[in-house]
């Protein structure tokens, strides 16, 4: 179990919609094992913080940078590193979970046998709903099947956008458990949050505030 | 699964955008045969249109006219039977294939696969099944059309290449004018209103085409002129698209 | 244009060419009313031009915001800059595409007997027409975000490009058509007199496009400033 | 009524039209200018 050094370098970044302006000049850097939680009010820019570093939004200043061995990627390789969870990133309700999770892998060229599959689904506890259609899901069973998309490539980063939405205790044990696995790992987690017991999931938190 | 593994491939490999648009191809044409929506609507859509049709041209059967060289010929001929089969399918068109794009931006899925895929490979996934469909449609229209309003194929090699060229051209312009509108918050309206006048040139060069498939001919040209601008429009707009794609699709 | 002495040159020079339409320019052969209905060309001919030139006009700018769009370094100013010209244009050619309608279907009333006739240049500009009819449609379907929406007509133009390149070559030559394509396009043919009030018909009208452009750039910018002041106050009152 | 004549009539109603046109355009430049010039006064205080 070799994971390569990580690095993800945030300089100097800002975002305006428009003419309003969320924040600017918001630096940190974070490495291998770290779990970092981004705070702040509604509104303030959480989550598009997050888009950014996923790469699906071009900040208006400053850049954003994945490193792996110290080899930056190109922000169009970036998916292959990054697993997401997010409210604003739904799954096809009108495929069942497998496909779902045979589709997403399929894009980035993952093949699943059905012991995977059986393994993956108990995991984030559910065992014998794979075949039922998301849209049948509760919103926390599709939240449990969001975590599961998002890790099923072990992704050297993960981005999780209110991690505990919809979640049950259970639930929210098992993100806790897969957040504390990741450390142990040495990937890095990164969460936008604003409840104080999942700010204490992380090691540091960085609070963005509008100016 | 249970555990956090690594290892530097584990079963995964960067993949092609080729890949990635027959991924979305095969997730598109299976969540398809689950609501049926972009088939059935094109479908239900073409047919009203084409009983329409018939019914409105009852009158004409056996009417002749004078056309430009004196000729008596008849009025519901052949050619004008061709034109509004066209007008048909590019109604139908419109009705169905703005539904791909549509419903991903309305379930919120477009921002996961802005996640996973690149825009080029989004673009190649749903031209490849707007076509799909669109031609499937039009493979079930046009022999009903062809019974109930008499209409003949003329020479054949020439009715199926403009069928073919037609249709995917046609898909081609209401691909990436599906997937403008679909940013939009007015989708419905405004995708039909604004790809309407770009077929509308299409629709002309087809029709022009399709006269063709009534004179005979001794030389090829006089076939490949016509289909050769038809072919001609639908590569441009997919060249075009392609490469415009990501301004469509991203933020 | 800036100077006023361009707006004079071009108050006199339309001037000009009303009197000399009518007066300088001899009736032409071989038109309806003994040539009196040929005199027309003098308008109708720039505003056909135009309604086809303000669209490459306006795609130049479409090409030229997205490529600053890809650039590393993005002025807003430029980008708003370019985006206005090129929706400034679009509206230029609708304005003008309606005038070449206009005064061609009087022009065919008169010399043709009847005002429509389905002749492939006036089938293709009422699609021209349309064609700027659905990219200004695609502009209001925009109002909150006018970053989005610079982006996605700039795209609109440039794919429209193919249709409107077809609408001027193409579908003219592919159905046959009544328009006297030779007359006016060799100069040769066309005689002193005509040459004397055309050339310089074609100067004003240049010089309308680029003032009426210039003005309309100029409201859009205004516009653009109080809404963002509006905003500004909004964000001081939370 | 001879023919100059008529053709001069014929001029004067376009040539009217069209001053029409030119000097509402001139109020509009004039007033276009102004406001710009206020606004660019404002950002500079």
């Amino acid at each position: 179990m070799t994971v390569p050094p990580i690095c993800l370098d945030v300089r100097g970044v800002g975002h305006r919609f428009g003419a309003r302006l969320l924040y600017r000049d918001i630096s940190f850097s974070v490495g291998n094992g770290d779990v970092l939680a981004v705070t702040g009010h509604n509104g303030s820019g959480k989550s598009t913080l997050l888009k950014i570093i996923a790469g699906l939004l071009q900040p208006t200043e400053g850049s954003v940078e994945l490193a792996m061995n110290g080899e930056v990627t190109p922000p169009s390789r970036r998916s292959n590193f990054i697993g997401y969870v997010s409210p604003e990133m739904a799954l096809y309700q009108e495929l069942t979970a497998v496909e779902n999770i045979r589709f997403f892998g399929a894009l980035r060229g993952q093949t699943f046998e059905k012991i995977d599959l059986r393994e993956m689904l108990a995991h984030v506890g559910l065992k014998g709903r794979g075949s039922d259609r998301v849209g049948d899901y509760s919103s926390g069973m599709k939240q449990r099947l969001k975590y599961l998309i998002a890790i099923m490539h072990n992704p050297e980063l993960l981005l999780l956008d209110e991690p505990g939405a919809n979640l049950d205790v259970h639930g929210t044990r098992i993100v806790e458990q897969i957040i504390h696995e990741r450390r142990e790992a040495g990937f890095l987690t990164i969460l936008a949050t604003n409840e104080p017991e999942e700010e204490l999931w992380a090691g540091c938190v960085i609070p963005v505030a509008t100016v | 699964m249970g555990r956090v593994r690594y290892s530097c491939c584990n079963g995964m490999n960067d993949q092609t955008w080729i890949q990635q648009a027959l991924a979305l191809f095969r997730k598109d044409i299976l969540a398809e045969t689950r609501t049926r929506v972009a088939f059935g609507a094109m479908g239900v859509f073409s047919f009203a249109s084409l009983l329409l049709i018939a019914l409105a041209m009852v009158g004409l059967k056996g009417v002749l006219i004078q056309n430009s060289s004196g000729q008596a010929v008849p009025a519901w001929n052949n050619s004008g039977k061709m034109s509004l089969l066209w007008v048909l399918l590019c109604f139908a068109a419109f009705a169905g294939l703005s539904h791909s794009f549509v419903y991903e931006e309305e379930t919120g899925t477009a921002s996961t696969l802005k996640l996973h895929m690149g825009p080029q490979a989004v673009y190649a996934g749903k031209l490849l099944f707007n076509t799909t469909v669109l031609l499937a449609v039009s493979l079930v229209i046009t022999p009903m059309y062809m019974v109930m309003t008499g209409m003949d194929a003329g020479t054949l090699p020439m009715f199926f290449a403009v069928m073919l060229s037609g249709t995917a051209s046609l898909s081609a312009v209401a691909t990436v004018v599906a997937a403008l509108a679909a940013r939009a918050r007015s989708t419905g309206a405004l995708f039909g209103a604004v790809g309407l006048p770009m077929l509308t040139v299409l629709l002309v060069l087809i029709m022009n085409a399709a006269r063709q498939c009534y004179i005979r001919s001794e030389s090829a040209v006089q076939y490949l002129r016509p289909l050769t601008g038809i072919v001609c429009f639908g590569v441009l707009i997919v060249t075009l698209s392609a490469m415009l794609f990501h301004y469509i699709w991203e933020d | 244009m800036g100077s006023s002495a361009l707006k004079g040159t071009l108050g006199f020079l339309m001037v000009y060419v009303i009197y000399g339409a009518f007066n300088i320019a001899h009736g032409a052969i071989g038109f309806a009313e003994k040539g009196i209905a040929a005199r027309i060309i003098f308008f109708h001919v720039p505003c056909a031009v135009y309604s086809s030139v303000a669209y490459m006009v306006a795609t130049w700018y479409a090409v030229k915001h997205l490529w600053l769009l890809g650039g590393t370094n993005k002025s807003n100013t430029a980008l708003e800059d370019s985006d206005y010209k090129s929706a400034a244009a679009m509206e230029l050619g609708f304005l003008f595409c309606i005038l070449a309608t206009i005064t061609g279907s009087i022009f065919a009333g008169v010399q043709w007997g009847s005002f429509w006739n389905w002749d492939p240049r006036e089938t293709s500009i009422v699609i021209m027409l349309l064609l700027y009819a659905s990219y200004h449609l695609l502009r209001t379907a925009f109002t909150t975000d006018p970053a989005k929406r610079a982006r996605l007509s700039a795209v609109y133009a440039i794919i429209a490009v193919i249709p409107s390149i077809y609408l001027i070559w193409v579908v003219p030559r592919v159905l046959h058509t009544m328009h006297p394509t030779t007359t006016l396009s060799n100069p040769a043919d066309t005689s002193l007199s005509y040459k004397l009030v055309l050339y310089p018909s074609f100067l004003a009208f240049t010089l309308l496009f680029i003032w009426l452009m210039q003005l309309r750039v100029s409201t859009m910018k205004l516009i653009e400033a109080r809404r963002k002041r509006r905003l500004h106050a909004m964000e001081a009152q939370r | 009524m001879n023919a100059h004549l008529t053709a001069l009539l014929v001029t004067a109603v376009p040539l009217i039209v069209w001053l029409g046109i030119y000097f509402y355009l001139v109020r509009i430049d004039k007033a276009v200018r102004r406001l710009l010039r206020d606004e660019s006064q404002e950002e500079q205080l």
